[in-house]
């Protein structure tokens, strides 16, 4: 019988653990490496066995407040301008599951300081890197990478796409080898 | 109550009564009249938003009549069963209880697929817009209604299968037929929102 | 004996409580600075000796009623049939007294509108999660001025405000002047302003709104018309081009760093609208919606780490190095 | 009443011992009482949260508490004492009263009253448990869209909001309907509509107004729940929706709430004046017509909270001139009131002197309300702290005093020991003074420019010194409350044995003994007037025992239904056994409720369970049927064929 106490005991507390994370409101924490990382390898061709990326998770991905601002800067910062609300357009479409240049958080935040050719341009110190991590997590959750009550609900513009919310969870492709989009 | 006597012998009085004598009429009163204001308001807020919009329905064509008028015919050929198996509960008529109930409950299952295929006829979704929301929440709210109380039914006349037969056992069927009348009642003023003001206003 | 205290203690407290601490206020409904408020005003007082009067009378009823009589009163018709009219009394007094108050509530409310006329100057104010966007409307466009959290009005002209919303709601407030009227998301809402003696009437949101809604204030400058219209001209000006090196490169620093994507300098190709307009920063009295004086180390201290004075707020903190900072400082300082 | 019977109806009627035991009790005064002691924990609850707020605002920019969990305590403050102690309170004492006063064995749907207690409790522990886990509402206790709404309230804080709305309002529906049965059907024959208590006729006006206002509010959050969850638009003004749409649906109920809220205080207070003026109340049926206006007109209002939303000038004057006509039934009251103390010297004992505090208190509440009515003055005064002192002496004054009269009233009946007396007058010192001090000054904050619910204020305001005091007054007021809490808790083991009637009272709860047994009357009484125990007594003053009813099965949990109006024997009926479905039921659709904040598939998968236990809860078992069949045929007549027509006409 404890047994089973002692499951739901752990259960609830990392309920209670999730929710708290989910709830906090992170006002002026700059995030783990929240410096700038170069240290990130784009393609997955390298000379001798292909080392990983040093995977870095992202403290906003479990917290809905920082996701909610992210999608408040990815309007203000005009992304919609090209990847429209993840649909894509001049810019590449972010709520499928192709990747041309990674889909981990490291690879979308190099993504942003760097810029990438093909017209994506490079906003190293145009925005803080506060800034950029939650426009990560917002744009990671557009294709459903995070946890479904973390992600923002439809907001309260015309209704064009399907909240990052209710979207199905992708299972992220990166096609370094073949042309980009 | 005329004269006053020390003792008041009330053994001789029935175990049960019908109607609005019985406490369970009037429960299912309460019942109505809260489900009879949140319609209302849910009707209310419909005609708030029609207010908001130039054109009605915004972006939509209205929703088609066919399965709307003939689930409204089903919906009101279902009181002739109701009636038949209440009056019969009132003359304590296990037999006609039995039928009456399992014919209502034929009438339950039809109404329900063709709510279905009504849901299916709306043209529009509740993430369209406003008038896609309170028109699918409308009907919602109403089918919650119809399986709510077909499920009652079901578990009534399984009671009357067995051998637990008793008055209150009338009683509580009788109410169930008129929580029926309501549910069936409160289905005009919303068809009328849901299938006739797109036409109208 | 107890209730008699209590008497005294009741009468005690209601003047020790509006009159000790006066009537005057940074931002108060009893100083009224115009003619609507003032309007407010007396309604306020006739309202407020009218009920005072109520209160004491049914007060003193209650301490008689207790004072009054033997242990085991009499219930008898004939005490009965006084009581029952003087309740009656009673109520057909309470009646009046409330028709009283709605006449006068409606003749002061048609007073409240009456100030609609075509001269008036229009601004159309947008209400954001902790500050305000106000817009001078002119026919000719580039007469239009835009500021923030601080407008400047003409003493005895009317002023018509148009507002909405551009996120949750919010509420117009400058006790002073007038009522508050709410900033509606997806409507337009009116009110009209007028200032009949020259000052500083601040105001505050007054729905809550989120975090910084305490947060949130604006002020509203009356000024003769002189002085109005040399403001007004100045505004509409785009901003001075930076004159020494130190402001020149306060400039690049604001071109080539983060304060270009939300802010806006007309006369530069920083033309962020999400933030507070910054054209003539240098030429307002406060910072940060009324939170902050305008002086350099609160500038300083708001662009390093904002969330330590409104935690919460949109403005990101910055690790500019201090060099950098300080050619900044210059240029902001220099947007008169 | 032979000791044979009266054993035997203690067997009947026992309730069930134990751990499993305890959430099977149906009798409402063991569900009364829970439910008054849950109320009362989460009014301290409420209370610390206050204290948190007084102490953070009694300097200017503070830094005890940050705005983001300031935001959450005065939300937390606000729905803790609207939906969790004040509506539920009221309620909790009509639970507990209206059956003894109505001269009843039980209320009249025992097992959905037990049930509509459960869904509150879990809803109460529901909100704390998300509280301390960081997921505390923070949109205010109206939580205005599009705050609250998908796009600026992130996380599930807007739906913890919504769904406790769903849990308080469910019960609340719950427990009107069985006290509007209780009433209408179960009266002790005699108790004709113009002799039912006027506290009874109090709790049947907040009743009907529950059942008429809560399903407003049930649905607006449900909406909310459904534009933040779903994807719906109700409320978003670019698809066809409006953010004054939650307003209207809000308000529509937020303002019968508060005179839901009001109204039982009325009642309590009309119970009270007659016994310790020892003369029956004056003026009976203004007073009754008065609560029924009150009630009707309660509907007609909701506007005056809207007032600067900019709604057109024609439709705001309607309801200015509303909120000032209510003011007149509430006059009435208060006069008649006063002339029922007239010339009486009453014994101002601890419930006499919270009733004057309520004179004093309430008579401020009211005049301010009466201001508020203006659509210009509350243009100045909306939404500031002036509204606050208003709100606060309507509800603190009105409602919370008149309460704290009811708890010393009926601690003897509920306890079978009498309240301390000294502790009693300074609880009500300090609490009088404590609450004037705090909320006295918010009339002046108001005028001086202090919004509502700002978590800091800039030091050069001028308001720094009237925070202060109100602090300080909220601190006295605090220790009135703890000093309440020891008078409880010394009464429950060294108060005197309190007898059947210690106050000499008139109702028919003190015509059994404290606390009454789980069958309340050893026989059911027979009403002789207005004032029951007075009548009796001096009706009856020569002859043997008053008028008692017999024939009402004592093997059996039997009760006597009597008519609506003249409450005339008509039939009998039995009451169901204590039971665990409820209970289990209550479960079921909490957990339903819960799992719909994370997805929406939980409603449809939830429903199950739901439906399982509440088939189990219907399901008569062998037990009950047998006694039914006995019951119904007693000694040996079939059941009676309805020969009665009146019957067949209600189809």
């Amino acid at each position: 019988m404890n047994s089973v106490r002692n499951i739901i005991g752990v259960a609830l507390i990392t309920l209670a653990l999730a929710s708290c994370e989910r709830e906090r409101r992170r006002f002026n924490e700059v995030p783990p490496g929240a410096t700038a990382n170069d240290a990130v390898r784009q393609s997955v061709l390298q000379p001798g066995a292909p080392q990983p990326n040093q995977h870095l998770k992202s403290v906003y991905e479990d917290n809905a407040w920082a996701v909610s601002e992210g999608k408040r800067l990815y309007e203000s910062f005009n992304c919609v301008g090209c990847h429209a609300h993840g649909g894509g357009g001049i810019g590449p479409a972010l709520m499928d599951e192709k990747w041309v240049y990674g889909d981990q958080p490291e690879n979308v935040f190099s993504t942003i300081i760097e810029g990438r050719p093909n017209g994506m341009p490079s906003f190293r110190a145009k925005i803080t890197n506060q800034q950029a991590w939650e426009v990560v997590a917002y744009v990671r959750s557009m294709s459903g990478q995070l946890a479904k009550d973390v992600s923002p609900s439809r907001d309260d513009d015309m209704n064009i796409k399907t909240p990052e919310q209710s979207k199905e969870k992708e299972q992220p492709v990166t096609k370094a080898a073949e042309h980009p989009k | 109550m005329s004269h006053r006597e020390s003792t008041l012998d009330v053994s001789h009085l029935p175990g049960y009564a019908f109607g609005h004598r019985s406490l369970m009429w009037w429960g299912t009163l309460g019942m109505m009249v809260i489900e009879g204001t949140m319609f209302a308001m849910l009707i209310g807020s419909y005609l708030y938003l029609r207010g908001r919009v130039p054109s009605w329905p915004p972006g939509a064509k209205p929703p088609d009549l066919f399965y709307g008028v003939l689930n409204t015919i089903v919906l009101a050929a279902s009181v002739l069963p109701n009636i038949w198996y209440k009056r019969a509960a009132e003359r304590l008529d296990l037999k006609t209880v039995q039928i009456g109930l399992l014919v209502s409950i034929v009438f339950a299952i039809a109404f329900i697929v063709i709510r279905v295929y009504e849901f299916r006829a709306l043209n529009v979704h509740w993430t369209t817009n406003a008038y896609g929301s309170v028109v699918w929440t409308l009907l919602g709210m109403h089918t919650t209604h119809l399986i709510t109380d077909f499920i009652d039914t079901v578990v009534l006349t399984a009671l009357m299968f067995t051998d637990k037969i008793e008055g209150k056992g009338f009683v509580d069927v009788s109410e169930n037929a008129f929580y029926w009348y309501f549910v069936v009642i409160a289905w005009l003023p919303i068809f009328a929102a849901i299938y006739l003001l797109p036409r109208w206003i | 004996m107890r209730s008699k205290r209590r008497q005294w203690t009741a009468a005690l407290l209601w003047t020790v409580a509006t009159s000790g601490s006066g009537c005057a206020g940074v931002q108060s409904a009893l100083d009224p600075a115009g003619p609507q408020a003032a309007r407010i005003n007396d309604l306020w007082w006739l309202m407020l000796w009218t009920c005072a009067g109520v209160f004491a009378i049914v007060i003193s009823a209650l301490v008689a009623a207790l004072r009054r009589g033997r242990a085991q009163p009499a219930e008898d018709a004939e005490t009965e049939r006084k009581m029952t009219k003087v309740v009656a009394a009673g109520v057909a007094v309470t009646t009046v007294i409330l028709f009283a108050f709605m006449i006068s509530d409606f003749v002061t409310g048609r007073a409240l509108w009456s100030l609609a006329s075509p001269d008036a100057i229009i601004i159309k104010v947008t209400g954001h999660q902790w500050w305000w966007d106000f817009e001078y409307q002119d026919p000719i466009p580039s007469h239009r001025v835009r500021t923030a959290n601080e407008i400047h009005i003409p003493v005895g002209r009317p002023v018509k405000l148009e507002m909405t919303s551009s996120d949750v709601i919010h509420s117009f407030w400058v006790p002073n002047l007038h009522g508050k009227t709410d900033l509606l998301t997806g409507h337009q809402t009116v009110t009209w302003l007028q200032a009949d003696r020259p000052g500083k009437y601040r105001g505050q949101c007054a729905e809550y709104c989120g975090h910084q809604h305490a947060h949130m204030a604006f002020v509203v400058i009356a000024e003769p018309v002189g002085q109005f219209n040399a403001w007004f001209d100045n505004e509409r000006h785009p901003a001075i081009t930076a004159a020494n090196a130190g402001q020149q490169r306060g400039q690049q620093i604001f071109m080539s760093r983060t304060c270009m994507m939300c802010h806006q300098i007309r006369g530069t190709d920083a033309g962020g609208r999400s933030a507070p307009e910054l054209t003539h920063l240098a030429s307002r009295e406060s910072i940060a919606a009324g939170t902050l004086a305008n002086t350099r180390d609160n500038l300083k201290g708001w662009i390093v780490d904002s969330q330590r004075f409104k935690p919460g707020n949109k403005m990101p903190s910055h690790d500019l190095g201090d060099e950098d900072l300080n050619a900044l400082l210059d240029y902001l300082e220099s947007l008169k | 009443m032979k000791d044979r019977e009266l054993l035997q109806l203690e067997e009947t009627w026992a309730e069930p011992r134990g751990f499993i035991g305890w959430f099977k009790c149906v009798h409402h005064t063991s569900i009364g009482r829970r439910f008054v002691i849950t109320a009362f924990i989460f009014f301290l609850l409420g209370g610390i949260e206050a204290v948190l707020m007084r102490i953070q605002l009694a300097r200017p920019e503070n830094t005890f508490l940050g705005p983001d969990l300031y935001n959450q305590i005065f939300t937390m403050h606000g729905t803790t004492m609207m939906f969790l102690f004040a509506v539920p309170m009221m309620e909790a004492l009509g639970v507990y009263l209206v059956p003894l006063m109505v001269g009843a064995r039980n209320i009249a749907f025992p097992r959905l009253n037990a049930f509509g207690y459960y869904i509150y409790l879990l809803g109460g522990i529901f909100l704390y448990v998300m509280f301390f886990t960081g997921t505390g509402p923070d949109n205010g206790w109206f939580s205005y869209v599009p705050l609250a709404g998908p796009e600026y309230g992130p996380g599930k804080r807007a739906d913890v909001w919504a769904q406790l709305i769903t849990f308080t309002e469910l019960s609340a529906l719950v427990v009107a309907v069985s006290l509007i049965v209780t009433v209408f059907k179960l009266r002790a024959p005699g108790m004709s509509l113009n002799r039912i208590p006027l506290f009874v006729w109090a709790i049947v006006v907040t009743a009907f107004m529950i059942v008429f206002a809560m399903p407003t509010v049930a649905l607006g959050s449900t909406c909310l729940i459904l534009d933040r969850l779903v994807g719906t638009h109700f409320f978003n003004p670019a698809e066809g929706g409006d953010v004054l749409l939650w307003q209207h649906l809000f308000w529509f109920f937020g303002h019968p709430e508060v005179y839901i809220i009001f109204i039982p205080a009325t009642g309590i207070i009309s119970a009270i004046l007659p016994t310790f003026c020892r003369r029956k109340i004056f003026g009976y049926t203004p007073l009754v017509l008065s609560l029924v206006a009150t009630g009707f007109i309660a509907f007609g209002l909701w506007v005056h909270h809207m007032f600067t939303t900019g709604l057109p000038r024609i439709a705001q004057s309607f309801f200015t001139a509303a909120s000032m006509m209510i003011a007149i039934p509430t006059g009435a009251q208060i006069f008649c009131w006063i002339a029922t103390i007239w010339g009486t010297r009453p014994r101002l004992r601890p419930p006499m002197l919270f009733v004057l505090g309520f004179f004093f208190n309430f008579l401020i509440g009211g005049l301010t309300g009466v201001m508020l009515a203006s659509v210009s003055l509350d243009q100045q005064v909306h939404d500031t702290f002036f509204v606050v002192a208003h709100l606060h002496y309507v509800l603190i004054g009105g409602s919370v005093f008149p309460l704290f009269a009811g708890f010393y009233y009926w601690f003897p009946k509920m306890a079978g020991r009498m309240p301390g007396d000294r502790l009693g007058h300074w609880n009500f010192w300090l609490m009088l003074i404590g609450f004037n001090l705090t909320f006295f000054p918010m009339h002046q904050l108001g005028l001086k420019g202090m919004p509502r619910r700002v978590y800091a204020y800039l030091p050069g305001m001028g308001w720094g010194g009237l925070n202060l005091l109100a602090t300080l007054g909220g601190v006295i007021m605090t220790a009135g409350v703890a000093l309440f809490l020891i008078n409880v808790f010394l009464s429950l083991r060294t108060g005197e044995v309190a007898g059947e009637n210690p106050w000499d009272a008139a109702t028919l709860e003190w015509a059994t003994s404290s606390p009454p047994p789980p069958f309340n009357f050893d026989s059911l009484p027979i009403v002789a007037g207005r004032d029951a125990l007075w009548d009796m007594r001096e009706g009856h003053s020569g002859s043997a025992a008053p008028a008692v009813v017999t024939g009402v099965r004592g093997d059996l949990r039997e009760v006597l239904v009597t008519t609506v109006l003249d409450a005339e024997p008509d039939h009998k009926t039995l009451m169901p056994d204590p039971s665990i479905w409820p209970f289990l039921s209550a479960v079921a659709t909490s957990g339903l409720f819960i799992g719909s904040i994370f997805t929406p598939w939980a409603v449809p998968v939830g429903a199950v369970p739901v439906t399982i236990a509440l088939i189990a809860w219907f399901w008569p078992t062998r037990k009950e049927h047998l006694e039914r069949i006995e019951a119904e045929q007693d000694h040996g007549r079939t059941p009676a064929p309805p020969a009665e027509p009146v019957t067949q006409g209600q189809a």
